[in-house]
């Protein structure tokens, strides 16, 4: 069940500038979470923001009744939150969203995960869950230099799963748009992936909806979209649909398969 | 006792409310994504998305950014339509024991009567809420509530359409506002509401582009608020036995006490519910206990303010 | 090479800036309260206090009240006068190389045109500004600039009273902007600034009083941005070959921007200069910083919004 | 000369629920103050209050560069003093205002302090002038009950300073208000007082205008207005005069003789 959860900072981790993990004590949130779903986030009393900012659960702990968050600094939300200082209560509105979708994955098969950028945050909380449900991971990892994979360390380790970097300027891992390097890995492989999920910028997404459908992998978008409440009301963060004229992201999202988003009208980002 | 002894109650016209704190139309979808957060029974009514005759896909994004204490939107009334609200949406909030009030609107004056005949026949809507600021494509395009005889007009003829209290929703762009709120009472609404969004624009600075698709939205939340208050004093004013519903930024119990004191009988909830979807809920909690501890009735607080004469509708600019 | 090379210089008509940061009449004194704070040879322009035929005591306390992102004020025009503004402070004004513009009212026509007339002989002013938001006690207190045609008589009369660039100052609150921004500009006004502040208002919830011993005051601040903006890109799109000064809620370096792609070619800062009395400063120096990393002059920045095409002025409510 | 200063929380000290002392490093406003002069504060980011906030300048430590304010909480803005943590960093506009009068008289003289609650607050740095100036202090101070002055020992100790404490319900010091007090004690002194400062709500200042005009004392009033600016632009904080429609309290005052004020056109505080 939805409910607004006041919420404890308890540390906050570096990995460069502008990248960063939160981590807040919300038990019951930690509860009733799972994989791919948002919060939408307030600091309270700060004159900016006005309206709350979505993000995705980056992983919890549910022992400790913790939730974890990676954020990318761009604008005042993210920088109220690096701002932010330990001990100080926030407010998550959660859980929102549909999740991904993994558990008709009989155990063994092996999925493909493609991050761009701050576009990994919510794939450490899946990687374990892929993990429990015993399927195996390639996780292509991208961005246009090394810094932008500074919390790289944060999807390693889990069981079975192959981390494969890709950057840009080919500072770090392979050279190249992330995108390119999955083709080609996907491409050689003899049994296509079982499942792919991705998240990333919009124009990441644009270049990975041809190659999915190529390939014939079913794909799970983690989808952006400005959001004004992020449970269905304000109907501000729609995507321009295949099937119907707009998908509402925050509820029937943000996780969408791409043969549903109508691409060519999408207006890309100012 | 009877209702209206009820701390809380309050009558305006033909309608009776437990209290005097409603949801706006378009900040609080169809009520069931709220109950969650809110017991939709305790609310004195909610105002569902704006509903038309068919279902409205809307603009396309993006469609809503922030401003300095407020939002700007441009969604373009998207809504399921009326006839899928009428099956899908009202017979839940029936049960759940709602005081529903249909907002409708329309592109041509017999579009909003086809709505609210639609309307008419079902069962558990407590009101109908015209939303008067939007485009009379029969007239080019110009808004039903920018003219006062356009307002009279589409009053008039929804008015032998319903027998349920009619609401009509002024807009705050409309070149005299005194006039249209005279216009749609004497044209037979129960009952106004103001104020509808004031039309605003955001710019990207460094592409120069428009925020919203649309190019200029209508702008919500606190920013509004002492204009929103300023038009519910000035036409409690002028028409001072017309019951008035104020909209406009509010999110604390003072700020109803304001809205209260400037003369309206009710208080619509709006952007406030998308950064705390409870509020409402809790509104109504701090109105009992604020009421309880001065042993006063809600509606021994409507129009306090005036008792300190005419404040001066001047511009008082500097 | 000539002014208008200079990345920051703007010309407005007849209006000759060395930058597009001025400061708002009433929120900047008469200049000299900001020599601790910024170079005034520095910035734009600087629009005094509006003044008028004889010192005006204004309002009694309380004058000022803060809203959400902005603020109420009620001051009644308080000012010197203009004689004793020629007398103390125009010459201080014009040592220190300040880019005056004289802010003007008046009660009645005449009265303007005798306050125009006393400024026509003193050196040290580039420009008049007419406030035409206040009360004509001839017509009953109606203001001036809520009707196209007082608007338009008052400014021709003026017109002929000063061979100086004419500013005439825009109300939000007029019922018809695009009807009184040309009404202005075929009387002969060289360039409109707009907005003047809208009016609002707010009452203390305990006593129920209006905060304002006035009873309204005028809203002013980042809350009314989204306002402003929409409504020089308004004018701008009706009246493209007319120069305009945008006015509302800047307090940012992106503030500017936006107002320069709406369309106007300079900007005044207003309230802001409360909270941090040297933000007109900082404002050109950013200004500058940002034209030298691109390369880019002011002129070419103004107007860019209006490529993307007409951004429909109608409500967009919800 | 006027600047806006950087000023960093170095404590804050409780005395009683809502009364409390802050202390802020800011070395150039303390050199530059006057007793009875004021600042402008701000505490950024915050969305409320919009305005900045008019506080006295309570003491300066010129050796540790300190300024100290005493603070009463009643809204947002001396709420988020009170809820600053040690170490944030505020925007101190100063010195401001016109500051009291004493170097005029000769060492010895007795001079009387009359202040109400939290009017107090530009007392400790006064006391500490006169004191230096030798001149000799009685100081009324008064309030409803007793924790209305739970921050006397703020005003206590310096050298040659009296304190008279008076409180409406008895619980401490005389019984009564500060003003009759005062008057009493006035009244049975051979030689008036050099001198009378007061500082507190305007129900006192209207009291205390015609006891000090009965007994020819000459006073100085640190007066309370709306202020918009602090410096003279805004016209907010006008107080209507005897001798001029209205005196601009941040310029011309805060510090104002009674005889100046139009008492009758003032507005009681809502
Ligand atoms: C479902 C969902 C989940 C999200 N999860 C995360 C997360 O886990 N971590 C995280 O860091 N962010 C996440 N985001 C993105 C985050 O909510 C937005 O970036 C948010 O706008 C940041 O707020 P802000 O105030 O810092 O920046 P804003 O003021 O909102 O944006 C600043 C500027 O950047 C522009 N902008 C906004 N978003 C983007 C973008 N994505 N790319 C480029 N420019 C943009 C805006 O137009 C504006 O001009 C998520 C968004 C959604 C919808
Ligand atoms: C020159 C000057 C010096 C000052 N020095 C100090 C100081 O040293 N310490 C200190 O604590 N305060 C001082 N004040 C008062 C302080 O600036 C105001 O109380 C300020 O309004 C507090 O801001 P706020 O946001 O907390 O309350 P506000 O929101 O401004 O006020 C909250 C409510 O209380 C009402 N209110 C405001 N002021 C008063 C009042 N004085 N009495 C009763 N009700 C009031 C308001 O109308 C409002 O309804 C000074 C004021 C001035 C003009
Ligand atoms: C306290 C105050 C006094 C003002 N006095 C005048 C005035 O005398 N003449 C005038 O034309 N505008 C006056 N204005 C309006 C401002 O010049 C400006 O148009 C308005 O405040 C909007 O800009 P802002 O949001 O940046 O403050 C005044 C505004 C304020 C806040
Ligand atoms: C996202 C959004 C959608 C809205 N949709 C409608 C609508 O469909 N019909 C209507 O009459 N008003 C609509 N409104 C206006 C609100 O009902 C209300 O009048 C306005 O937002 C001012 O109140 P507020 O400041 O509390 O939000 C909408 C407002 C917002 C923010
Ligand atoms: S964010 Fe409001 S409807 Fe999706
Ligand atoms: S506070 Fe602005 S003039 Fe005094």
């Amino acid at each position: 069940m939805k409910a607004d959860h006041r919420a404890v900072l308890l540390r906050r981790k570096r990995f460069s500038t502008g990248l960063f993990s939160v981590t807040f004590e919300a038990p019951d949130l930690a509860q009733a979470v799972a994989p791919g779903q948002f919060a939408m986030l307030e600091v309270p009393g700060q004159i900016r923001p006005y309206l709350r900012r979505a993000y995705s659960i980056a992983d919890v702990a549910l022992s400790r009744g913790e939730v974890e968050f990676l954020v990318k600094t761009i604008g005042p939300g993210t920088r109220a939150l690096e701002d932010l200082s330990e001990g100080a209560v926030v407010r998550l509105l959660g859980p929102l969203g549909n999740g991904f979708s993994w558990t008709d994955l009989e155990s063994g098969r092996e999925v493909a995960i493609v991050a761009g950028g701050i576009g990994a945050a919510p794939f450490p909380f899946l990687i374990r869950a892929l993990g429990e449900a015993k399927l195996r991971v390639d996780l292509f990892l991208g961005g246009r230099r090394a810094s932008d994979l500074s919390f790289r360390d944060r999807l390693e380790g889990a069981a079975d799963s192959r981390l494969i970097l890709a950057t840009e300027d080919g500072s770090l891992g392979e050279r190249g748009f992330v995108t390119e390097v999955f083709r080609a890995a996907a491409r050689k492989r003899s049994a296509p992936y079982a499942r792919l999920f991705a998240c990333g910028p919009m124009a990441m997404f644009s270049a990975l909806a041809p190659i999915v459908a190529e390939l014939g992998i079913r794909a799970e978008f983690s989808t952006e979209a400005d959001m004004g409440c992020g449970f269905g009301v304000c109907l501000g963060c729609v995507i321009p649909a295949k099937d119907k004229p707009f998908l509402v992201s925050c509820v029937e999202g943000p996780i969408l398969p791409p043969e549903r988003i109508a691409w060519e009208k999408l207006r890309p980002h100012p | 006792m009877t209702a209206t002894t009820l701390p809380l109650a309050v009558r305006l016209g033909s309608l009776q409310l437990k209290n005097p704190i409603l949801t706006a139309s378009g900040t609080f979808g169809y009520g069931l994504e709220f109950t969650d957060f809110v017991d939709l029974s305790r609310i004195g009514g909610l105002c569902t998305k704006g509903l038309s005759l068919r279902p409205h896909a809307g603009n396309v994004p993006p469609r809503i950014c922030e401003t300095p204490a407020g939002m700007l939107n441009a969604i373009g009334l998207q809504n399921v339509g009326v006839e899928n609200f009428v099956k899908e949406k009202l017979p839940r909030l029936r049960e759940i024991g709602a005081t529903t009030i249909a907002n409708v609107w329309g592109d041509t004056e017999e579009d909003y009567v086809t709505v609210v005949e639609a309307l008419e026949g079902a069962d558990g809507i407590a009101a109908i809420e015209l939303n008067i600021s939007c485009p009379n494509v029969e007239k080019g395009g110009m808004l039903f509530g920018n003219s006062p005889s356009a307002t009279a007009s589409l009053v008039s003829r929804v008015r032998k359409a319903t027998k349920r209290p009619l609401v009509v929703k002024l807009s705050p762009n409309a070149p005299d506002l005194v006039e249209s709120a005279r216009a749609a009472s004497e044209a037979g609404a129960d009952v106004l509401s103001l104020i509808n969004t004031l039309v605003g624009m955001a710019i990207d600075p460094e592409t120069a582009k428009p925020r919203l698709s649309f190019g200029t939205g209508g702008l919500s939340g606190p920013a509004i608020k002492p204009i929103a208050l300023r038009m519910v004093f000035q036409v409690a004013r002028a028409l001072p036995r017309v019951p008035l519903m104020g909209i406009g930024g509010i999110s604390e119990l003072t700020d109803v006490l304001e809205f209260l004191a400037a003369g309206a009988s009710a208080v619509q909830v709006g952007t406030a519910n998308f950064k705390d979807p409870s509020v409402s809920g809790r509104l109504v909690r701090e109105l009992e206990t604020y009421c309880a501890s001065r042993e006063a009735t809600v509606a021994s607080l409507v129009g306090r303010a005036h008792r300190f004469g005419e404040a001066r509708d001047a511009g008082a600019e500097g």
